[in-house]
């Protein structure tokens, strides 16, 4: 497969990007030159905000060039249940989402070199269907995982995800019992497993293979959750602290091992593969 | 708590009441009224419970009547021996397990456990786990593991906890390690929906070789209510949900998410717990004869199997 | 060897003990004939307070009759670092314990059968400089899991100590992974491990082979601590809650898997082993 | 902090100041007599450092500019890659680790850090750990099983955490499973006392294949003031207690439960950071030598019999 090549749907990622030439940070609300916003990563310049990119730019960021080969690549969500709500019914909305994200699921998955180092790869993407764990995604990221072992590779998967795909039901459920059974069979082989969780990374994803890297490093700021936020001020009935449910917060207690600007990640990665001497 | 789909069931029900006090009042004798009464009520009760909704189903597996955990053990289980604590942290109440023999099998028994009355419910947070609850239950699947005796599980949780403390403790990492520690536990595992197999917090504890789900419990990847929330922006509208979510055991039997449905009493658990019981102990004891007798790689490989078959997509070339 | 018979020591276990025919209660403060106090396993039969009873009480309690053979009954402490304190020599202090007390260590190890079934089992004895961990205590601990590894037996211990011997300096300490090492071997064979906690286990103790029990059992308000209370108190300035360090509260705190009474233990600790399937 | 016993030493370093002073306000030239003093200082610490009391070497391994952990990282590993938690409840600051490179070996680098500064001191809680920072040591160190890689633990405590919470999360647990794991981690593991090995705390990252001390280190089973107030009934006589307690390096060496001794400069490490790395860093290089060679299972038996060996009392007919 070829090198991918930037889409036109990446420029306008988050929704904040309207304006022609210039962009604002979120967090700071400076106002940033569109291509130096791009160029810099989608991180703010003036106050290391980073926001959500595309599964494009991360894999042009981590991977090698002309190293990756995609797995799967026509794996497709299936509206097994004949889903619909009450906007609509899910077969259109999958269907409107490849076509506006021009991507066929909510990760990609494949192998490739990082520093010349061959891994397995997958990269989730929160703009398709805010990443949610569907059972194409558990499908690519399980498959993904059985290569690895195979052919005796480290596996990295890059999460940005809102949770389960409620539109498949149960099915999307068990994609957190498929995906970890996939990687449990790299801890088995005692091969790296190393999970990046980026902003956000929530529900059903945090609570199966986001969570269980031998290390697991995030980008700075990220959502990391299981409840929502909502969810739990409605439960407990208190304020939440600022910081809660942060990549800090995470870190501070106990589940994060290191916290890695974006521009930083690949290096940190294969820093911490080359320690592996099996 | 009444159902009010059961309206007409209690309809009749009172008359029977009133026919049997008026029978003792006036001296009268009723007895073939009250039979005829007795005929119709089963009957309506056949005929609600064979035609209900999802709703109306969910109704049913969080219905206050029906048999929890601390029912079924004396029922179904001899000389259950709890062990507490994480090794970590606490002690959850909310989820809780043990040794315990099922017609002479040895066996770990684990589950969720939300209590009766209201002060059971407090103290076993209305069987909605924290990491503690998660993490003993890995202990003690380990300890199955290691003294070589199978592992059931009794699912019956609205959700893992969704509280401050819970989150701060890692209710995700618990969750997610013993999704992995499950796959590969070397003894054979059975998992049972008693009540309401509430997402995250039920597969929590529900990996396994055989899957079961009672006739009238439910098994969703969210609650019908967060779900209308959602996605139709209004909790109203969460009967729409439970019908979409395909939740009830026949659905899931046909997605192939489940093994077995394991058959309720007629008017479901809540009207008779005798009968529930020992339907729950054939099949246990059949599943139990089953996985015994297989060695312990193809019994991992076959759970391994089971999961990579749920929502198998297949590439396909030319979208 | 013989079967054990009680000896005068028994008798005066307890410092309560000094009235002729009757005994006070060190909790509820009740005189109880000292006849029923001993017929009661040294268990008040008003409010169930459980007083430490001697390791041959214990293995009286525990063992079938005449089926224990004892390992190692000869291993007495050797005081290396000819230590003196303030008081005197520790060597003389070995020689006057074990004239009083009529034992050889703080723990007496050796094999035997409970209903009928075989195990190996330790049992430290408070009343032999405490019940501390000397290099005999950890020696003969770690030699009867050798003999239960060896002989494929489950591993009953039941610890009674103020933890780690200070007169014998850092071989003491060394004890604590010595005896964790050889029960790391009972784990790595798969053989059930049983760790009794009685009144007190603390320090050294506790932070090793008393903590590892694939079933921690515990007798009710017996103290399990690590560090002492009153080091607590200097350190953090606080008042300690009432319960801080009972059996109860590890139970609750989920470091204990059960408090069982002592009238109880063998049959629960039978019913236990049944349940082991290898 | 100025040591008592290096009273002699102070004066004549004081001395030289002076007159370094003097020299550059009167424009005289002192250096013959400078020289002169500093021989004599020199001769005075070797001979004050070569006739210590353990009381005294105790000051030394407490001495607060003694190096820390975090001062022998750079001087001693490449690329220090600090991992963070107990994946449980939180990360200590007492009690780090992370992957490091020491020259071209990778391992897994484990130890308490003090700090150094008041500041510091409270982060790391002056190297006093709690289960967290036990917990996330082992994690660790099955990680460097996974990776294959040995594992080095500095020791640097006064002893575990004696608070609250550290009871109430288990210290003891996590020190008896360290206890337990490191007895059988496929990985060689060496161990060095840099500063006070203060019992449970020290030994629950001290289980290893080859236990080094620094000179002026110590390594007891409780402090000699603790020791002191039980066994004497009076903290003052804690100089005696160090004395009887056999806590130096040497003392343990004769008892063989060191392997090893790294040298420290004349005067201690805390007058020449490079030197004692220096020396750390080659004893580190020739054992991790020595034990890369070996397979896994003479290793883990070598290891087993090392700890046979302490304290290895036999059974005596007829005593
Ligand atoms: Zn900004
Ligand atoms: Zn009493």
């Amino acid at each position: 497969m070829a090198w991918f090549k930037k889409t036109e749907t990446e420029n306008r990622i988050s929704g904040e990007l309207k304006l022609d030439i210039w962009t604002r940070c979120p967090s700071c609300e400076s106002h940033i030159y569109k291509e130096e916003w791009h160029n810099n990563l989608n991180v703010c310049p003036k106050c290391n905000y980073h926001d959500r990119i595309s599964c494009i730019q991360r894999l042009n960021l981590l991977v090698d060039k002309n190293t990756y080969v995609e797995l799967n690549p026509d794996i497709t969500p299936i509206d097994i249940l004949h889903f619909k709500d009450g906007k609509g019914n899910y077969k259109d909305k999958i269907k409107e989402t490849i076509r506006k994200t021009n991507l066929n699921e909510s990760v990609i998955t494949g192998y490739g070199q990082m520093n010349g180092k061959k891994v397995a790869i997958a990269i989730m993407d929160f703009r398709f269907l805010g990443g949610s764990l569907g059972s194409g995604t558990g499908q690519k990221i399980f498959m993904a995982a059985n290569y690895a072992v195979e052919h005796h590779l480290p596996y990295i998967v890059i999460s940005a995800s809102g949770g389960a795909r409620m539109q498949e039901g149960m099915l999307s459920l068990m994609q957190m019992a498929k995906t970890c059974a996939g990687i449990a069979q790299l801890k088995k082989k005692n091969l790296p497993y190393i999970s990046i969780l980026t902003d956000p990374t929530s529900g059903g994803v945090s609570a199966s293979y986001a969570m269980i890297g031998d290390v697991n490093m995030a980008e700075p700021g990220a959502l990391i959750a299981f409840a929502g936020r909502r969810v739990i001020e409605q439960t407990i009935k208190q304020k939440l602290p600022d910081n809660f449910q942060t990549a800090e917060y995470l870190r501070e207690h106990g589940f994060i091992d290191m916290i890695i600007n974006r521009k930083d990640m690949k290096k940190r990665i294969c820093e911490i593969l080359e320690f592996y001497q099996r | 708590m009444d159902l009010e789909f059961e309206k007409p069931i209690k309809e009749i029900e009172n008359k029977i009441t009133e026919l049997k006090e008026l029978s003792i009042k006036s001296k009268v004798n009723f007895t073939s009224e009250i039979t005829e009464l007795e005929k119709r009520c089963q009957k309506q009760i056949e005929e609600i419970y064979s035609n209900l909704t999802s709703w109306q189903i969910l109704q049913i597996a969080r219905h206050p009547k029906r048999p929890v955990l601390q029912d079924y053990i004396p029922l179904i289980f001899n000389n259950f021996i709890e062990l507490h604590g994480d090794r970590v942290y606490g002690d959850d109440r909310a989820l809780i397990g043990g040794f315990a023999t099922l017609d002479h099998q040895k066996l770990m028994l684990i589950g969720h456990n939300k209590g009766k009355t209201v002060e059971e419910n407090v103290e076993r947070n209305f069987g909605m786990a924290k990491p503690e609850g998660y993490r003993k239950a890995l202990r003690l699947m380990k300890i199955a593991e290691k003294f070589n005796i199978p592992i059931v599980t009794f699912i019956d949780t609205q959700g893992a906890y969704p509280g401050l403390e819970a989150e701060k403790r890692g209710q995700a990492e618990a969750i997610a390690s013993n999704l992995t520690e499950m796959a590969q536990i070397e003894v054979p595992i059975i998992t049972l929906v008693t009540g309401e197999g509430g997402s995250g917090g039920a597969i929590g504890i529900g990996v396994g070789d055989v899957i079961l789900m009672l006739s009238f419990s439910i098994y969703s990847v969210i609650s019908p209510e967060g779900c209308a929330s959602i996605l139709w922006r209004d909790a109203k509208f969460a009967p729409d949900a439970a019908e979409a979510l395909q939740i009830t055991a026949p659905a899931l039997l046909k997605l192939k998410v489940i093994n077995e449905i394991v058959k309720e009493p007629i008017g479901s658990a809540h009207r008779n717990y005798g009968e529930t019981a020992l339907n729950i102990k054939k099949c246990l004891i059949k599943y139990l004869q089953i996985l015994k007798s297989q060695p312990v790689k193809k019994l991992l490989r076959r759970r391994f199997e089971l999961y990579a078959q749920m929502g198998n997509i297949k590439s396909k070339q030319g979208l």
